[in-house]
């Protein structure tokens, strides 16, 4: 599901996808720098599956969302973004189903004249998306599947932007 | 009518991931759950739990209002990203 | 010149580029996360030549810097994130010599397990860079070429991270 | 004797990138600055501007004292990145 919105005036083009299929994080970056020579900063996070989580061995994830809910709610944190700091383009991907150790999970990047707007508007948009975009982790570990319990540091982390 | 959804750790506690609930007035979040636990009394230890509630795809607290026509989700505190 | 420091112990490798070639994001990233389950959270920041800096039209920048210095100065900027924040890998390229609109200068990438400690010790390595470093910048403008004065701001902005 | 090495935009000013120097006892970058305009009198507005001074590629202040052997140098607030 991949929702662009193009502001031709300003050069403000958002990608969000929702997918189970895999990303190139380069062919992600193209398209954010590809014909925008006004903006001169990428900041990009990208996260993926890791072999341990609070001490266990890891295996695999499931990912679960809210289709609908799930867009409009990462239009929304795109939207704060974009009222905060002086940004252009904005990609966000986050994948669903199935995920082995080691896959990629999710993609944010952001472009602007300036790093401190690139940096600041990215972070801010992976620290709300982990508390407001309805996704949610099955983990497999050891042979047992188990739903991750949210974490107070991700609420409070995403609060700070609120001070 | 409202339609009803339940996602993740919720959805497999209740074997349910969409139901219609029959809605004669406004009521309030609040209310549904009540409704929903006086149905299915086994919902109960659910419901107890910390949960998020979003009315038609917006994030709401549990003393919003829910009218006919709505889609109300219940799920667990997201874990993406 | 490049400069690679491995330490196998903790999975901390450094990878210090200066260099006129161009550099490949995709490369770099892969560079970051291949044989590195440990860590989930990749951040990322890539500055490019604007078509434009401080009101005036850039056709082009040359880039000089001080053979030696510059790799120890990275080094040590490096270290002083790896003391701060628990994080795994570190690339830093900066290019030098001509260079024209939309091409790419610098790349800096750092792996953690947390996306925070990503985000803060690439977002450190470049304020520092930007004033601890020994380059320079000579814009080509309207057929005119002078040097760049540095910022305030980014003096400024390097100094928070002390407070 | 000293190296002393010159950068940028300082470089282009004074015209030279590297000259020697010879040095008879420890001294100051400061004095370094004043022996280097006294013997070119027309570095003196170059020498005016804010500098920076690295002594063996380390970066230091003015009152940083210099030893024969050292590589000095000179340049304009760094602009890179």
């Amino acid at each position: 599901m991949i929702s662009v919105n193009k502001n031709a005036a300003n050069n403000n083009t958002v990608k969000i996808a929702i997918q189970t299929a895999d990303f190139n994080l380069a062919d992600e970056v193209d398209l954010l720098e590809n014909n925008n020579d006004d903006d001169g900063a990428v900041a990009t996070f990208s996260g993926r599956v890791r072999n341990n989580n609070l001490g266990k061995s890891v295996s695999g994830l499931f990912l679960e969302h809210y289709p609908g809910m799930t867009e409009k709610s990462l239009e929304k944190i795109i939207e704060q973004a974009q009222a905060q700091w002086n940004i252009g383009r904005v990609t966000v991907i986050h994948r669903i189903g199935q995920l082995l150790v080691g896959d990629q999970i999710v993609f944010v990047g952001v472009t602007s004249k300036h790093r401190q707007d690139a940096f600041a508007a990215c972070e801010f948009i992976m620290d709300y998306l982990k508390v407001k975009a309805p996704f949610w982790k099955k983990e497999l570990s050891e042979g047992v599947e188990s739903w991750l319990d949210a974490r107070q540091s991700d609420e409070e982390k995403a609060q700070q932007w609120q001070s | 009518m409202i339609k009803v959804l339940f996602f993740a750790a919720l959805r497999e506690q209740l074997n349910s991931e969409e139901i219609s609930l029959p809605l004669d007035k406004m009521v309030t979040v609040e209310h549904v759950i009540e409704s929903l636990v006086t149905k299915n009394p086994d919902w109960k230890t659910a419901f107890s739990h910390t949960l998020l509630c979003a009315i038609n795809q917006e994030m709401v607290t549990k003393n919003h209002t829910v009218k006919s026509g709505d889609e109300v989700a219940f799920f667990p505190p997201v874990t993406g990203g």
